[in-house]
């Protein structure tokens, strides 16, 4: 927590501090850092009401990242693999929360892979941030199931398995916001969470995330310099806040403007490409080809922004919500109880 | 009391037969899938509405269809409700397992079976039974076309023919057949037709050769005959849960599917077409879980409904939130395990596994309901509990309790506030700060372990905290510090120990001069009545202590074992889960070493016989 | 007996300073990942050299880098090995924890420290300190360019400087250094030059105040110093073990990891280059020990590693194993719980979790090894178990056994054959059947309750059978049959009781005239003796009986409560769980009342001090 | 079992009985029992070992069928979800079995998804079968995973989640063999039955089963009526045991002969397609392009018969197995022992 005097303020009324948390405990120069911080940056920017933040995660050195912001918002650190299903139930609870769930890649892609899968099925409304660095960092360095088949451990084991994609992974399960980034990556990454947060769905975020206490040696293929060689940038984003004009005009077929639904837009332009973020098929294409070709390609890579989230789905969306719910909402009147019961005589 | 009448039926010559009157247990055995449940249900209807007390069980397997089911529906004038051990009248409709129902029949028992598809040959080898041969599928030849149907349909014509043997009223018979079908007017017509038919034929071709009668008594009063489950998810409804998550699983799966019903008709928001309840059928039992915790943890009322595997998919999580102070409401309805065991089956296997749920030093609230009344009452008050204590609840029913109609009093509409339990609002938060007293989300300021929790949204500057399942301060804080820790857990400790006299106290029934204690618990309470009276028969008085909850009401416990010179523990389990609680507990010099096991697990739900025999033999009678 | 030393050494003033030889703990406060531990195994392995009894702990933090981290030698003439409860030498390197660390200090105790990175304050200010301050950074000035690796060479100083004052034989040292180092000739003498600065500055500017020195003694014979875990898995490759699933998760990864690289090196077929031995590093917890569990149903002796909140999630499927009979080891390396907790400290807390796994009536075979001796044999012997009496066989170890260094007398090359149990082979069948005798998959024949198992792929046509976690029969056939149920539960019971009197026995340590008993197991072991020396110089006379298994030596446990008037049971949880254990079997009147609990539960490893305390609390002593 | 006297025999001495297991207590007309029916048939043609069998399953109504098949294989019906895992550690422990798992849609895509993916990803030698019919039978027909969004059940629920597609999951996750069948149609299954057991790797085979007591109404989307409407067949498949000559000369363009580890062929006839079921992209291709189209898809969609196996890749396969391995073989020699210990004085 920062203890800047005479701090601005954003729309909200709420200072860049309130957005922060405790300093990390991580080690310096973990890839995880950089992405609590463009957390902290873009709900100052986006003005969210801190108290109204909930922030879940599973277990490992990612999962103790909510700790380090909003620390005006709530945490919910729970057990490992299972950040999804006490989401949904916090969501479900309250559904005015605004939610983040941050999870590491063994928290994910293994033990979490059922309640992972399920989640995107049901597109409940919340961001979904992977730290992907391809290895159990708290445990020391084994491989996860995102690491590459042949890559080194840093104790010199080759990887004999194939490596789950997560981004092809959650299009394929009919996720509708589907995104990749480089924790080095800070602008890319920013307009990422913003857009994540409009979203109106499960918004999956697979930041890519170096381990530099256990994957950043040579061999690896998720080490800092791996990455830098690697990663192909799929499209530039720009995000424009409901109260923001957009920098510049678009010119068709240059780039999409996508409406979201609290107002916002993100205005997509592909890099050497025209690949409109709509598009499934061709989204799922290039995550193939740009694997063969050995590349991590980031950006926004698909949405569909008109899909109902769960709440709505389930129509859990009255104004009173869940946790607030009195004797009055929850109780059938008298008569309707008594008549009730008369069906058992 | 009244004199054991099993024991009078049960060592009854054939003849001379004397008559018995509103006291019978009769068995349909059929096979599953093939629509008798309906039939049966209107004969056991008939029963209770003619004001007989009676209670019925249906015991299935686990199959979809074309397995043995035995359903059996016990009319008692004495109110006694429990399984039978041995069967009064065998209706045989199963081809497969019929020769052994027959030879399972006690001396004199009375069978009918359907003479179109069962063989008369194992009656006959008997000799000793009282027969009722129907042809039913000629009864109803002309009734319906449809194969299928027929099946269904051929179990009407023993209702009809129970009918006339037993002397139910036709009436009633036909009111029940009219609610039950309500306003599809072709199945009525076509189950009387089917049930006269049965009448008719028993009429014209059944001599009565056997000694009972059915007679309208007026002992059900304002009574409603309905499952547990069913009743529990009224219990949760009133109760206020508005967030369900659950995985199906028998014997549970009937609690939540009520519970979606009820919430369908009376949660939904006329105004807005939203509703006020939350129901996912989650993936699996660590996603329920997850989600009634996520849910608590928001501050809404949460639960799930499982069974034992459930519970032990739960385990972790669990952990969570006794650790990390999460309330929620764990509805287990138990089955015979271990591991899959039977799914169909009744058992009160899960004791242990939900009270030391989880790995570590852990011990949760356990509610153990023994009848509908305590469904209700224990699944509205769990969520109290829950949210007061801040902890995951379990509500402990049985496939006995929560599949078998049972009679009830119904319960009396609720108008009894939620108890929340410490929110921390914004306000109270500022109260506090006026008062100079620091809130710590995990700091004891009352004095009796409970801390003051805010919810999530709550835009109060200080109440946001970080809510985690590994060590922590009073504050929230992440530690490490061995002080820390111990300091935690003792509180911890404090408050659920606190639970032990606020939980439903133990039912205390005594009878004078009695020196012998019988403890029990859950659905066995329905066997309890009538085997103390078979004691009394056998000259043994004896008092009986009725847990409802654990961690136990230590003093009633203790007290219980000082004025009796040997406590009978009756348990539906192998290795007595119960009596390890209670040894766990009890302090009196040598009071474990009066301790007397009596434990049943076969699957079948416990029978009076089976604890006065236990007794009995304890007692040097046998 | 020796008097207990802590009292002396404890209760000393700080002058006139009386020579203390061969006893004292030291421990170094540093950061984690620094690269400390290093220097501190050094130090470790020097006084191991030297022939004096020592021990040392590492109490490390959930975190990989940037946290406090204590490393405790402790070195008894005596051949104590447990956390002395005060310290007599700290070193402090960790700003953080600087003040606080020397504030804990015990009046008169020596602190050394880094003088260019920790302020001199603290030590100022208490003022009856012995003190060494060291400028470490400028003593390795000139030997290494490289920031990160200085930071790990600093620590070399304090070896250098302890190895001075404390008169530790330099040519130990370099020899240690020499074998951490192996053939990187470099880092030896990068290390030795720092070693050396660390020497010359404690030469040259502090004056020995203290009274510690270490003199070569002939105490330590041929031990060698090892972690519990890496010993077990030695255990585990001589046991035979050939399939492993595991999920990485603190404090059992050493163990899996340990015995990976042993089957690297031993398993490796030169002829073919297949391995005999097969590890998955799995998705999950219920992902092992289904894998363990469908490994040891076709043949294989498997094992997984875990810890509590694995121990949780596999529940269900321990409940599988129990009632289909399959075997398994489930090595649970315990950690602090209840939920993720403090899971870098230690505990006995999952000793209920372990005997009791899964919903239903289930019991479980429990190892529990004291001491590094037993975690080979009892790793060694668990696939005995296992396949003996086809269910799963939990080895608990704890994080102060299974991760500390502990001096042990080398097990003796194991020539002993596997007892892979009732494998019925196809000539036994045959053999059976030319008897007369029929075989079921779960028939007792033997009247032990074990039945003969065949192994998938025996072609024998009367081999094959159907295994399934629901009811069955003695021919594993689907059963409903409440009677079949019931014997089948039975026999499970009969062979596990069976298994009371072939675990590893209780060990017995009496002294002549006690009336006082001790109930211990695990790594508590450490502390036991020192504490009963403890108690010894305080009046107090007892015995020691040691438990290393449940299902209890029933006997055993019965014999030790008649003979003494009070048992005091001492555990590392808060809830007495070994207790409840002991008070479900004891059935001698009066056993119970003479229980006194001794919990321990901090995440510290117990001392002997809290030991003898609590029963000289209990005897009215203190 | 059946008692037929004089029965023929096949290439291995073994009778159809001996395939054969115990009567199905499935309800009548259940499209498992066609299942099992196909399974008894072609293990029966393959000749297999039937001590050799091993068959695992999950809990539900699909998972008690092992019972009805090769009652002279050795069968282990584990707990729900968890098939995979059991299968992993008998693989393991004796690779020489033929392991065939049975699976429900529930079974496998609700709570087994987490071990059915990371199972795929492992390419563990084994036959999986998923019963899909689109409800959880054995608890009286809740909607699964695999039911389709806007289905009907048979209380009259309308299903809100998207369906999770087991095929083009297994293909996203890298699995080596992916083939949709039909319990009505024996031909296609019975071919690749077959080719499952022949393939090296774990052969994925999601065979829609209609559940007629309670998934065979108007309105489900996996009635045994709306499946032969919609059902769509890629391709025509012929299966070439090693003893075997195939029926007809293949033209070149006209099928894809795949040679298969065992000696055995898999000719594959595109219908109306040219199809190569090499090609993973072609493959996602054609399932999101039928899924759209409201169609059921079924054939060979995909294989890669090269990649290895979990045995092969761990080096697990010596030909004593580990069930087998005896003291000598376990444990070093004395001065190797001796040697190691040293090391820790
Ligand atoms: C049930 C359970 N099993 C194992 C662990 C041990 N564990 C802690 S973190 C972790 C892996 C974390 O990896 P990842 O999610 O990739 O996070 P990272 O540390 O790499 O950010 C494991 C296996 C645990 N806490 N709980
Ligand atoms: C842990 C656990 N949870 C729930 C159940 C109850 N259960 C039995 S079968 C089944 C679903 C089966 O569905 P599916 O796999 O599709 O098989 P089907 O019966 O449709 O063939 C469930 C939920 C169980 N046996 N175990
Ligand atoms: S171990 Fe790796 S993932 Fe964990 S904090 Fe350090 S750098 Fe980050
Ligand atoms: S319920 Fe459905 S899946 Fe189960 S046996 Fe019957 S038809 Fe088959
Ligand atoms: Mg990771
Ligand atoms: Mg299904």
């Amino acid at each position: 927590m920062s203890t800047v005097t005479n701090e601005k303020t954003n729309r909200g009324g709420f200072k860049l501090s309130d957005y922060q948390g405790l300093p990390s405990t991580l080690c310096k120069g973990c890839g995880h850092d950089n992405i609590t911080r463009n957390i902290v940056q873009a709900y100052y920017e986006l003005g969210l009401e801190p108290h109204n933040v909930v922030k879940t995660s599973g277990i490992g050195c990612s999962s103790k990242t909510p700790a380090y912001f909003v620390h005006r918002g709530y945490g919910l650190n729970s057990v490992h693999g299972r950040m999804p299903s006490v989401s949904v139930g916090a969501k479900l609870a309250n559904h005015h929360l605004q939610v983040i769930g941050v999870s590491g890649d063994g928290d994910t892609a293994s033990i979490g892979m059922g309640q992972f899968c399920h989640l995107v099925r049901r597109n409940v409304d919340m961001v979904y941030v992977v730290e992907n660095n391809g290895v159990y960092g708290l445990t020391k360095g084994q491989f996860s199931a995102t690491s590459e088949r042949g890559a080194k451990s840093k104790i010199g084991e080759v990887n004999e398995f194939t490596d789950i994609d997560l981004c092809a992974l959650t299009i394929t399960l009919g996720g509708t916001f589907v995104a990749r980034g480089f924790s080095n990556d800070a602008k890319q990454m920013l307009a990422l969470i913003k857009a994540s947060v409009a979203h109106r769905g499960t918004a999956m975020l697979d930041v890519i995330s170096p381990c530099v206490t256990f994957n950043n040696h040579e061999g690896s293929t998720k080490s800092i310099h791996y990455v830098m060689e690697h990663d192909i940038k799929l499209n530039e984003l720009g995000f424009v806040s409901p109260w923001e004009q957009p920098t510049a005009e678009i010119k068709p077929g240059e780039a999409v403007e996508i409406p979201l639904p609290d107002g916002s837009h993100l205005i997509v332009r592909g890099v050497n490409n025209n690949h409109d973020p709509h598009d499934k098929f061709a989204a799922l294409q290039l995550l193939e080809e740009s694997r063969k070709k050995g590349e991590i390609l980031t950006g926004l890579i698909y949405i569909a922004e008109k899909e109902r989230d769960l709440n709505t789905a389930m129509r859990v969306n009255n104004p009173k919500t869940m946790a607030q719910m009195d004797e009055a909402d929850c109780r059938p009147p008298k008569e309707a109880f008594e008549k009730y019961l008369n069906g058992f005589r | 009391m009244n004199p054991p009448p099993e024991t009078l039926t049960a060592s009854q010559p054939s003849t001379p037969l004397q008559l018995t009157v509103n006291d019978l247990s009769i068995e349909a055995a059929t096979v599953n899938g093939t629509g008798s449940q309906s039939a049966n249900n209107i004969l056991a209807k008939s029963l209770f509405r003619m004001g007989i007390p009676m209670a019925a069980k249906n015991l299935f397997p686990s199959n979809i269809q074309g397995l043995p089911t035995w359903f059996t529906i016990r009319a008692s004038k004495h109110g006694y409700t429990a399984r039978k051990k041995e069967l009064d009248w065998l209706i045989g409709m199963n081809p497969t397992t019929w020769e052994k129902d027959v030879a399972n029949l006690r001396p004199g028992a009375v069978v009918m079976w359907n003479s179109n598809e069962l063989s008369d040959a194992p009656v006959k080898a008997r000799g000793d039974l009282i027969a009722y041969p129907i042809p039913m599928n000629d009864c109803i030849k002309g009734v319906a076309a449809d194969a299928k149907l027929k099946k269904m349909l051929v179990n009407m014509v023993y209702v009809g023919a129970v009918t006339h043997l037993l002397g139910i009223e036709e009436e009633v018979v036909l009111k029940v057949i009219a609610d039950q079908f309500k306003s599809k007017q072709k199945a009525v017509e076509i189950n009387v037709a089917c049930l006269r038919a049965g009448m008719e034929y028993a009429k014209a071709s059944l001599p009565k050769k056997d000694p009972y009668r059915v007679e309208r008594m007026d002992a059900n009063g304002n009574k409603i005959l309905i499952e547990g489950n069913t009743i529990a998810a009224l219990g949760c409804l009133m109760g206020g849960v508005t967030v369900m998550g659950w995985y199906p699983i028998t014997p549970s799966s009937s609690l939540a599917e009520a519970l979606i019903a009820l919430a369908k008709k009376h949660r939904v928001d006329a105004a807005n077409h939203t509703i006020r309840f939350a129901d996912v059928q989650c993936e699996d039992e660590l996603a329920s879980i997850g989600l009634v915790l996520g849910a608590g943890w928001a501050g809404a009322r949460s639960m799930t409904t499982t069974a034992g595997p459930g519970i032990s998919l739960m385990s972790e999580f669990v952990g969570l939130g006794y650790y990390a102070e999460l309330p929620g409401v764990i509805f287990d309805v138990q089955r015979v395990g271990p591991s899959t065991g039977l799914p169909t089956r009744t058992a009160q296997g899960d004791v242990l596994a939900a009270a030391f749920c989880s790995h570590g030093d852990t011990e949760h609230l356990v509610l153990h309901p023994c009848s509908p009344e305590e469904c209700y009452e224990f699944a509205r008050i769990s969520f109290d509990y829950a949210e007061r204590y801040q902890t995951p609840v379990f509500v402990l029913l049985d496939l006995d309790l929560g599949m078998n109609f049972w009679m009830c009093e119904p319960p009396s509409y609720t108008t009894e506030a939620f108890d929340r339990g410490k929110v921390l609002s914004p306000a109270k938060l500022d109260e506090l700060k006026a008062a100079g007293k620091k809130w710590g989300r995990y700091l004891d300021m009352d004095g009796d372990g409970i801390p003051w929790r805010p919810l999530p949204g709550n835009p109060h500057p200080d109440a946001a905290y970080f809510t985690r399942g590994s060590g922590h301060d009073e504050y929230a804080r992440y530690s490490e510090d061995p002080e820390v820790y111990r300091r935690n857990l003792d509180r911890l400790r404090k408050k659920i120990e606190g639970s032990r006299t606020t939980l439903p106290q133990p039912v205390l029934e005594t009878v004078p001069g009695a020196k012998v204690g019988i403890l029990a618990y859950g659905s066995t309470n329905n066997a309890m009545r009538e085997a103390r009276d078979q004691l009394a028969a056998a000259g043994v008085k004896s008092d009986y202590l009725r847990i409802r909850a654990t961690p136990l009401a230590t003093a009633a416990v203790e007290k219980f074992f000082k004025e009796h010179e040997r406590v009978y523990i009756v348990e539906q389990n192998r290795d007595g889960q119960m009596e390890l609680m209670i040894r766990q507990v009890l302090t009196t010099p040598g009071a474990v070493d009066k301790i007397r096991p009596v434990r049943h697990y076969t699957g079948f739900p416990i029978d009076a016989r089976t604890i006065s025999d236990g007794v009995l033999a304890g007692e040097g009678k046998r």
